[in-house]
């Protein structure tokens, strides 16, 4: 699958460090990854995950080092980017409908397309039926799931997902995952993806990151040489789980 | 039915607190009176009853300098807020606009009335021009601090959703700050809707004038109090009372209108 | 209360409450307090100044202070609205009120005022008079105690003291003139008031204290002053030698103290000219209901000379 | 380095701005002067450098009468911020509670000081205590109206945590609502910060004396009226804005001490 | 299990339903747990699990029905019972050391006390480090484990647990999943505990409860008859992959 895209990196990240005041966060971090690459960051709660997916948005500044997303600053490359967010960060003062077409909106896209994108994003995330209510009348589930249907109706290249599928339910979990699959396959873009979900990060990605804490560092990445076509039956194979018991393995000797 | 009984409780209450209220004032008008004597109580702190009578027997004079003193009220309360609320969104556009405007809008806020009153009245006239300047001048910083906190406030978690969506600052302060600071712009409304009648019995004050014989409630009560009219003082600053509450109770409305859908505070309680 | 203890000093405290800061037209009482008459006769005599809010009536009727001075004809009004006062004294056979006007106005009488922007008291008994007497409309703003605005419009009219307003509008170099309301035929004496029940209880301590005060503005006007402008300089920081000097040349100039007539008639009050203004403000509906002259300032109060110039 | 730099450049802006404004205010007086006599111009519109040698030659009298008003002003500040604080506590306490007490709150606020006055006068007398209480009176709303709006916009889910442990209504209010109200209550007291000298002002001019020779910033500003010393006027008026700049000051530091740790208005962004 | 208490039951609700505004959210649930029993909660994101929870708590009335709570109106046995609520709800203004003690204080715990609970119970979610941290300081995991934390330092009687574990990786999940359980042996509450995991609910109840959505009611109640004693083994053994399975395929057969 790397080999696959040409080689210019879509991300870069090199020698970089995070600090927040006293303590360091992340620590020498080098990683790339190609156009079309699907990366899974694993590590312990508190590792640094979410703040180097902040770092790759270029909502955080590194303390040392270099990141370059599509050859540019990574806030020169807002436009290619989409970030679901840890928290659902919707705006309370509008429904789903109307959060879930913000990033159109604000790019200046008309009416029409924005209300379809949404309607359609919207569905896909099961939420066709909640589509006037306000972020107070929904279940932290569906606040997640408006939240991804929100960074779906961008068409990034670079896609970054902070524990999207965290409060959802198994079924809603693996049949996200099989949308994202297609979508991905469709769009080529870059994702980054955390999880905790050591099963998911194989089912989704070519490469699992696994992160070590206090300070955070690259304890290992692992490359996930499985089939292209990933579908329900890939998770009853054998090469899958020992992938899967892989990972998991790597996320408890970090600890 | 519950909810028709809560109703008539929920009226009763400010009636019965009113009624102590009364009553407090009659005993001490009283006992003030039986003390002094009752010519003089009169004047110094009149029966409710003294009062409601002034307002009756002066209810055309009144009427006639509560419309004129409502509308400089109003237009300085819509210049107050209107304009408070661009200058907020001019101070939080850019840390350097705040950097070098706020200390002067303090300024403006600060500086006595009584300075400021002849230059008004040397450039519009005395007259309407000045009063609304008047009560601008007296309304409009509530607004601005309130609003300018309300904009600075807001949660950095959606800041950086608009900063991965590429937004402007325009679009930042129109679809996130501007929302997020409602609740606070709203209360900065509310005390510009008490200070807006204030403001303009004050502006009547120092830029009202008595052309076709009626001046505004501020030269009622020079008039009324230089003549010691006392009830009819104390009647006059009922109905500038009762003009704030108008205003209040329309910012009142606003807040529930805006803010019912998402905001805790105007939001009714699901449970319970 | 009323009945204020005596102070260890033997002497029975008394307060005067003023109108306006202290100043020259309150020199006659600091007179009295720096040359010991209060103390003469008995009385410990503390003057209140006042400013834009002195609140003199309402502070003599609900009897927080013994005494009060003021424009006769503000009492009658009162008096009329069933007020307890009485006035004891005069203090100016003349009251210093004025029209202050540019010279390049063209207003030469009270005429010229029709139509016209004055800066007064709203409700002031004497605009109505005036609008009255003269037939003339007034458009009245009230009084912010500035000048400014008269200074930048030479068609603007103000209500001033000629024992003050005068002297800076002369310090800016303006041309302005005055026209005295005393002058128009409304002629109130300026005097001093106590309450009814203070002076039914206590018609000996105003005896004393109308006086001495007599006194004072007597040994005030002749001279020396300098004891009493120091006093008034020292409670009044912003008062200057020369504008006290300017004031008391006016009050002398225009006899606002002791009055036109031959004799010195400083304090006295005749209820036939006391009438006579009521009959005024009665006749012009300032006041509704008549007020008896005699009985809301009853010359039993003042020295035994001047009650011996009582016209009957 | 670059940290220096900064601070140098944040404080020109006020400076630049100031200069800006002092090349108008100069502009304007020399305009109006040319066209009615620079006499005229300095008792209207002065220029600014009169007004500096105004405030160097009246200092003397100007620090005395400062510093008298900035005891009232202080004093009613205190007693606004604390009075207004616990008032708002005691509406948010209960909503029947709110219901009966807050229109009469309304009716304090808006009625015309200049009624109230006399009232105080009378049963305070003349000085401190009396300009006191009609500072109070000008300054205490806002934080009431500001301190209720924070009071009651305090987050549902928190509420739902303190009510599974039991809270009593007391621990509710000073352990949540209070703390989630402090960005409102301080945006509050900033207002009232401004409102106190201006109050201070007021209250001298209805109830001050000049007993003992001096008088304050009330008097000055009447006296100097009165003498035509508009320079000095506004040497006053310059005073005032000063006195609240301290009370505005001390407020932002307040603010900046208490939300520090953790509001977003405070908290100075990690990021960028 | 469910033989080894009493029969009294500690939370029983009858006939409950649950109305916001129009839409139905609970249809009749009936269902009582006994002291010391572990139900676990599963079902579809917006299905109504975390208003069941607030039912019980008495934070949300019934439209129709009862809950009875220790034979008392759950109002009233707010003493004994502990809330994990699904956001963290941390007050921003409070470290972290501080915000453990919340609950303590209100109760009018002595310092002491209170401040040996705390630090007790944010070892045991491993924050020990973190203890003068604000929230904002802290990751999204963080901040959840915080919000255990200072459930744990209660000793209640019911313990309501929704999604307590979402956030956070698989070995903190594991460790936290056994200290639950050997918590749950000593002081023997009664457990209502949502979860998305068919694992984790077999690993830790008695009675698995499968919620359908729209309106949500009870589909089906699945009893775990697997040892007292549970641990790391467990896992790996068939009787419990087969509850796994049981459940999994509840869950995805009410959607
Ligand atoms: N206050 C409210 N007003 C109106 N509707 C509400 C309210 N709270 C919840 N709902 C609705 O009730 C339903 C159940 O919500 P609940 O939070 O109980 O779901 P849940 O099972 O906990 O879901 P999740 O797994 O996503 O947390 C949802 O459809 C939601 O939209
Ligand atoms: N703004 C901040 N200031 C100080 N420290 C911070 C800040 N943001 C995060 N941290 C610290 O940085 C570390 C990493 O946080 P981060 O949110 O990246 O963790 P994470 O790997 O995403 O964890 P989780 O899986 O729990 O979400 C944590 O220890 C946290 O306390
Ligand atoms: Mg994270
Ligand atoms: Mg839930």
């Amino acid at each position: 699958m790397t080999t696959n895209s040409n080689n210019i990196p879509m991300v870069r990240l090199a020698g970089a460090h995070k600090r927040f005041g006293e303590t360091t966060v992340l620590e020498d971090i080098n990683f790339q990854a190609a156009k079309g690459e699907f990366i899974s960051l694993v590590g312990p709660s508190g590792c640094g995950k979410s703040t180097l997916l902040k770092i790759i948005a270029g909502l955080h500044s590194l303390s040392e080092g270099e990141v370059v997303v599509d050859g540019m600053n990574p806030k020169n490359a807002r436009e290619e980017m989409a970030f679901i967010f840890q928290e659902a960060n919707l705006l309370p003062w509008k429904r789903v409908q109307q959060n879930t077409e913000l990033p159109l909106k604000l790019r200046g896209e008309s009416t029409e397309r924005r209300v379809e994108t949404a309607r359609k994003m919207l569905e896909l995330v099961n939420l066709s039926h909640a589509l006037d209510k306000f972020p107070w009348q929904l279940s932290g589930g569906m606040r997640m799931r408006v939240s991804i249907a929100r960074a779906l109706t961008l068409a990034p290249r670079v896609l970054l997902l902070d524990e999207p599928f965290g409060a959802l339910d198994e079924m809603t979990r693996d049949n996200l995952n099989e949308d994202l699959l297609r979508i991905h396959a469709r769009d080529q873009w870059t994702a980054f993806f955390v999880t905790h979900s050591a099963a998911e990060a194989v089912f989704l990605s070519n490469k699992v990151v696994v992160l070590s804490a206090n300070p955070g560092r690259i304890s290992q990445v692992i490359e996930i040489d499985l089939p292209k076509e990933r579908n329900a039956e890939l998770r009853e194979g054998s090469a899958y789980l020992n992938y899967v018991a892989k990972v998991s393995n790597a996320i408890r000797t970090v600890h | 039915m519950a909810s028709t009984s809560k109703k008539i409780q929920s009226a009763l209450l400010p009636i019965t607190s009113g009624a102590i209220i009364l009553a407090v004032w009659y005993l001490i008008s009283y006992w003030y009176g039986r003390s002094v004597g009752y010519d003089v109580q009169r004047i110094i702190i009149p029966f409710p009853h003294q009062i409601t009578s002034a307002l009756w027997s002066e209810r055309e004079v009144l009427w006639q300098s509560t419309r004129q003193t409502a509308l400089s009220a109003l237009i300085g309360f819509v210049a107050a807020v209107s304009v408070g609320y661009a200058l907020s969104m001019l101070l939080a556009s850019a840390v350097w606009v705040k950097k070098a405007l706020y200390p002067w809008v303090l300024v403006l806020q600060m500086t006595p009335v009584v300075v400021l009153a002849p230059i008004f009245v040397l450039w519009m006239g005395q007259g309407l021009p000045s009063i609304t300047a008047i009560t601008f001048m007296i309304g409009f910083f509530p607004v601005v601090a309130n609003t300018t906190m309300g904009l600075v406030s807001t949660d950095r978690n959606l800041l950086d959703l608009f900063e991965m969506s590429n937004a402007t600052k325009a679009q930042e302060i129109l679809h996130l700050r501007v929302p997020y600071a409602m609740p606070y712009f709203l209360t900065g409304m509310k005390i510009a809707g008490t200070l807006a009648p204030i403001g303009a019995i004050s502006g009547d004050l120092f830029a009202g004038s008595s052309q076709g014989g009626v001046g505004g409630i501020g030269y009622m009560v020079i008039l009324y109090n230089s003549q010691l009219k006392i009830p009819e003082l104390f009647a006059t600053a009922l109905v500038a009372c009762m003009l704030g509450f108008v205003f209040v109770g329309c910012v009142n409305w606003l807040h529930w209108y805006l803010l019912k859908d998402w905001h805790d505070s105007a939001r009714k309680v699901e449970n319970t | 209360g009323t009945e204020k203890e005596t102070a260890e000093n033997g002497l029975i405290p008394i307060t005067l409450q003023t109108d306006w800061y202290a100043q020259a037209e309150h020199g006659g009482f600091y007179q009295a307090v720096v040359e010991g008459y209060y103390e003469e006769v008995g009385l410990d005599v503390t003057i209140q100044q006042g400013g834009p809010n002195a609140m003199g009536t309402q502070k003599v009727v609900s009897q927080s202070v013994e005494f009060g001075i003021g424009r006769a004809d503000d009492i009658v009004v009162h008096a009329a609205n069933k007020l307890p006062l009485v006035i004891v004294s005069a203090l100016m056979q003349h009251d210093p009120q004025a029209l202050l006007v540019h010279e390049e106005s063209g207003i030469n009488s009270f005429k010229d005022l029709d139509g016209r922007t004055v800066m007064a008291t709203p409700g002031a008994a004497m605009i109505r008079f005036l609008e009255k007497r003269f037939d003339i409309s007034i458009n009245l703003v009230p009084l912010d105690f500035g000048m400014s605005r008269f200074l930048a419009d030479v068609n603007f009219v103000q209500q001033c003291f000629i024992t003050n307003e005068p002297y800076y509008i002369k310090k800016e170099g303006a041309n302005a003139k005055t026209l005295l309301i005393a002058d128009s035929g409304y002629d109130p004496y300026r005097v001093i008031f106590t309450s009814r029940g203070y002076a039914t209880k206590n018609p000996e301590i105003v005896k004393a204290f109308v006086a001495a005060s007599n006194k004072g503005w007597k040994s005030y006007m002749a001279g020396p002053r300098e004891k009493a402008n120091a006093l008034i300089t020292q409670l009044h920081p912003k008062m200057t030698e020369e504008f006290l000097n300017y004031s008391v040349k006016a009050m002398i100039e225009n006899h606002l103290i002791e009055g036109n007539e031959a004799e010195d008639q400083t304090g006295l009050i005749q209820p036939k000219r006391m009438q006579g203004l009521i009959d005024n403000l009665l006749e012009v509906g300032v006041i509704d209901t008549s007020v008896d002259a005699h009985d809301l300032a009853p010359t039993k109060y003042l020295p035994a000379d001047l009650q011996a110039m009582v016209t009957k």
